[in-house]
């Protein structure tokens, strides 16, 4: 670990801020992705089962 | 009343993002400011508080003519009317739904907004409880003027018009709590008396607002 | 004795519309309104369902009050069909709504958003709604508007259904409904044009004499 | 074979998920790597001291969330003029990326404004300019959920793009003009004078193309979900009308 | 396109006073804001030409969805593209409607709040030419988010965050012009511009509203 | 000829609702569609208004264009009956309204606000609009919809009246009009249910294989 001397609470927040804002917006796609995907899935079987 | 509590959340969601909006414009409203005043940043500290509440005051007010004309137009007021439900409960479930859906976001909001404005930190904390004390009050008052103007079609305007100069002992006092508490200043005693109007406006307006509901759905 | 009607005067904008419309409707009877187009049956139904007060007379109407439905649907584009009937069902405490699917043939329909329906459609699921409410007189403008042949014959039915039960209704409509048992009021002579010229007068500036 | 070929959804999927992985992990590797290279292996700046590290996230990110936008501004006119879905979708796609993006360097931004100019925020051009492209995100994607008909709030929202870029670009003199401001001009610039010095430059330069991947895989990664739940709601509108 | 406008002229005068509304909204903003800010006068009158404009601005966005809303919901909007006046002119013809109804009078009535504001007496000419020159913009851009959020039911909100980011560069020159004016320093070069992105906004904005009209008219 | 519709295929909201209509209306003639709630009817009439792109096909109408009127009156309550008129007698340039006036027996209600009609007398000022657009091809959407008896015999005469000056008309209805020589068409088979499925899809995200 670097010494940051005084402005360590400014690096590092910075840093915090990116790697929580960049996990959130992974998280939502990942999230949205498969939820897409499972009812996608849903909807191919129910269309396959019905033909 | 519980089903038409939601009922109003879910459409305000579905009808292109209720949340969202109310908070954006907001935002919007703090940004504009500083173009219309100029870049100073001594001069719009000066203001920052008043900013805040005038941006809040008509967040609302854009977000106002939403409680009842949709229903008025639809048909649904007639038979909402018409149910076992009375018209008071009706505009206490409307001016709650409002609330949640604009004033709430609001609130939480605003601290971020602050900092654009260069506003102290120790006032934040006063900023928070102005809006979250006053802002219940902009939403019954505006039920209020909501129905008052629920005949009157696209009334936008005419709805701002009756309703901003009710809004203005809601908006000096909390605009007061607001600056005192940036400058340092005791801030208590304008946070009570916006209190007191929130109080008595929550109070009162389910029953004026639903005296003017009867009045239009004749 | 489901809804009675006594010497009433109706106003609409503050006209005087009607007057001295006297009727009894009982449980189990169906009362078709006729009359032409701005005769004033709209007018009569509103005042029925408690909307507009009456300008004089009276409506005794039973306690648990009357379903009303309009020539506005009343219904919420962005919410689906099933979100539609419920959120009715709850207003008026109704148990379910599969009662009111069926009578209608919704079935199909249940998970569409309600701005995507038909014009019959979204006719049919405004009247689905009368069945959830539960309430014993149903007064009705025009129900059958842009309904089809089936449709039609289907709100017969459903009609049918509630009077069969002891409900009753009164229903403002231009073409036959294939109600067997209904009496007919035709409301033209209790318009403005088919009455005696009286003394007093609804509107208290219109009392005799110039200014 | 033309291009365009991949604007077909099949085509589209099978490409982006066969390029994926490797957009991923390129993004993953750089974005660490020159985070990691900057942070713990490069001295501290003589006048900014250690608060020079938030270049290696302020730069790259900004210049990703204007990128963003150009990239929207094009895929949106392929959608106007040749009528791709695909393309329309990734403009979708791209907005909640480039939104995020931007919002991070206003934040670090703002944060390192505090040591360096005194106050977080500044009535600058450049930031403000870059707080306007942040509410035509908010914008763009608002009236995306608004409207229901996919093909029409493809053609809507790629209007408001076109529209939104002009007034962008006008908004950025009208700015200037407005307050001559506070924030460094390039650093990165051709002009060897006005560089910052190599042992920061290429850090830099790794994360910023690190992010850039980083930007790519999502938007990739989001615009097959997107696809996905266009046919879904084909598929889901068939059912219904059957 | 002489009727279509004296109808919708006519509609705003009738649907609960057209002309007055704006000017009172534009009104009651220029009178709350001193409420908000505190009632130093060195304040105020620094921050004066920014208020009017921003205030000007806000009169513009609450009116801005009767534009094409009201015709859109009784079904004149189809019945009007499918009548041999081209969208384009259609959308140039509201906007103008717009402008006269809303625009026109705030022009007129800035002078009389200026002085509520203590603006200098010379900076009364360029906030009049200033207004004069960007409230047409303001119509022209306005009608572009009306013609997007046609088929969003009460999109009040939608449409001024989607309209505000346009307004920026308008707002800008607007405000610098007026308070270049009050200063005393030169506002010819602001005046200018604002003019060059008034004529943008009118040549381009019609044909870009009725693209938009088309695809929600679909 | 002054409609030609081949093989046309149209859609709402995205979703493919008719396809391979094809039919021809001539001067003079009528041509009522039928077909139960929710078959695509007005989807159709939009289409062939021009207001709808056509998915594929395609409709070739006189050059002077098409006069629509839908299941929305399009009235502005605040103005008169004579003022709508007239506006939309400006609009397509026509030289007055009284034809119009006459048709529809318009005349005592001239200076009444559109909003303070009743719902059958909006229905009458609405079509009243057809005769002052002097288009040759009329699309109608219900256009009886709570008409009284006397009013439906009105418009028919109406219709009449434009077939025998050469106009043409096509008409969605759920009941009789009482037009005597005019064609019908049923859109059942049309519909969705009744085609063959296809491989090739409108929607280009619904070919075969998934995702
Ligand atoms: C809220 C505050 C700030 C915002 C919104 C902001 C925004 C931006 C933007 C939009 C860029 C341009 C990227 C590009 O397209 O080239 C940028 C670059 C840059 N910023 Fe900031 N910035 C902020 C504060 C700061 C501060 C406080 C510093 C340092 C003292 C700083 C240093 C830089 C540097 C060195 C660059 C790279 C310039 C270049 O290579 O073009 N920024 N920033
Ligand atoms: N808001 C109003 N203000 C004044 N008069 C009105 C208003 N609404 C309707 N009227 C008038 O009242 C009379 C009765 O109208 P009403 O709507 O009750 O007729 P109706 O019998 O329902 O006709 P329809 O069969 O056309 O629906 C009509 O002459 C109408 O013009
Ligand atoms: N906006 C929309 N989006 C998706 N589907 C729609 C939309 N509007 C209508 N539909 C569907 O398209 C089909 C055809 O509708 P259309 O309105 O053309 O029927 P119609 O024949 O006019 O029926 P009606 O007799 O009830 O008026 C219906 O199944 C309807 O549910
Ligand atoms: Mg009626
Ligand atoms: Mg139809």
């Amino acid at each position: 670990m670097p010494d940051l001397g005084r402005y360590a609470t400014e690096v590092l927040s910075a840093y915090a801020v990116t790697f929580l804002l960049v996990a959130v917006l992974i998280g939502a796609s990942v999230w949205k992705a498969r939820k897409v995907l499972r009812q996608l899935r849903e909807a191919e079987n129910r269309r396959g089962s019905s033909t | 009343m519980k089903g038409l509590l939601l009922r109003d959340l879910r459409l305000a969601i579905r009808a292109g993002g209720g949340f969202g909006l109310g908070l954006a414009f907001f935002l919007i409203v703090t940004v504009l400011m500083p173009f219309g005043i100029g870049p100073e940043t001594g001069i719009i500290t000066a203001v920052a508080p008043g900013i805040l509440w005038v941006g809040a005051l008509l967040a609302c007010l854009l977000s106002l003519d939403r409680i009842f004309a949709l229903d008025w137009e639809d048909g649904s007021l007639e038979l909402l009317a018409t149910s076992p439900l009375p018209l008071e409960a009706l505009a206490g479930v409307k001016a709650l739904a409002h609330w949640l859906t604009t004033g709430l976001p609001l609130v939480a909001a605003a601290p971020v907004l602050a900092v654009l404005l260069n506003l102290p930190v120790p006032g934040f904390g006063w900023l928070i409880a102005s809006l979250a004390v006053g802002t219940p009050a902009l939403s019954a008052i505006g039920t209020f003027g909501a129905a008052l103007t629920v005949g009157v079609k696209r009334g936008g305007l005419l709805l701002s018009l009756l309703v901003l100069p009710l809004y203005v002992p809601t908006l000096l006092f909390g605009a007061e709590v607001a600056r005192r508490g940036a400058q340092g200043l005791d801030a208590l005693t304008p946070l009570a008396l916006l209190a007191g109007i929130s109080l008595l406006a929550l109070a009162a307006m389910p029953f004026a607002a639903a005296a003017a509901l009867r009045v239009n759905l004749r | 004795m489901s809804l009675d009607v006594q010497s009433l005067a109706c106003a609409r904008g503050g006209v005087r519309i009607l007057a001295g419309v006297s009727f009894a409707v009982a449980r189990g009877e169906a009362l078709i309104l006729r009359g032409p187009n701005g005769s004033g049956k709209t007018t009569l139904l509103r005042t029925l369902a408690g909307l507009t007060p009456p300008l004089s007379g009276k409506v005794a109407a039973p306690p648990e009050g009357v379903a009303y439905a309009g020539h506005a649907d009343g219904l919420k584009a962005q919410l689906s069909v099933a979100e539609n009937l419920a959120f009715w069902a709850g207003v008026f405490g109704a148990t379910g709504i599969s009662a009111a699917v069926d009578a209608f043939d919704l079935a199909e329909l249940l998970d569409r958003p309600a701005g995507n329906l038909s014009a019959g459609q979204k006719r049919r699921l405004s009247l689905a709604r009368l069945l959830v409410t539960g309430r014993p007189v149903w007064c009705l403008d025009e129900p059958t508007v842009s309904l089809d042949v089936d449709n039609v014959a289907r709100f017969a039915r459903a009609v049918g259904t509630h009077l069969a039960a002891g409900g009753a209704a009164v229903i403002a409509t231009h073409i036959d409904l294939g109600l067997p048992g209904a009496k007919s009021l035709d409301i033209t002579p209790f318009t403005r044009a088919h009455q005696p010229r009286r003394p007093h007068h609804d509107d208290p500036f219109l009392s005799e004499g110039a200014l | 074979m033309s291009i365009w070929e991949y604007a077909n959804p099949r085509k589209f999927m099978a490409t982006s998920g066969a390029l994926l992985p490797w957009v991923s992990a390129l993004a993953a590797i750089l974005v660490v790597g020159g985070l990691v290279w900057g942070f713990f292996f490069t001295p501290d700046d003589f006048r900014m001291g250690s608060s020079v590290k938030v270049i290696y996230i302020h730069v790259p990110t900004a210049i990703m969330g204007s990128s963003a936008w150009f990239m929207m501004l094009v895929t949106s006119l392929i959608w106007l003029i040749r009528r791709h879905h695909v393309s329309a979708l990734a403009a979708k796609a791209a907005a909640p990326v480039g939104m995020v993006f931007t919002l991070i360097g206003l934040i670090t931004g703002a944060i390192w404004g505090q040591p360096m100019w005194g106050t977080w925020w500044e009535w600058d051009p450049r930031l403000t300019a870059f707080l306007v492209l942040f509410l035509f995100y908010l914008g763009y994607m608002a009236l995306w959920e608004a409207i229901e008909n996919p093909d029409a709030a493809a053609d809507l929202t790629s209007v408001l793009c076109l529209v939104g870029t002009v007034f962008a670009v006008i908004s950025r003199y009208a700015l200037v003009f407005w307050n001559q401001g506070l924030h460094q001009g390039a650093s990165l610039s051709l002009d060897p004078e006005q560089n910052v010095a190599d042992v920061f430059a290429y850090p830099l330069w790794t994360c910023i193309i690190g992010f850039l991947f980083l930007f790519l895989a999502l938007v990739l990664y989001r615009t097959r979900t997107e696809i996905r739940a266009r046919r879904l709601r084909a598929l889901i509108q068939r059912e219904r009308m059957a």
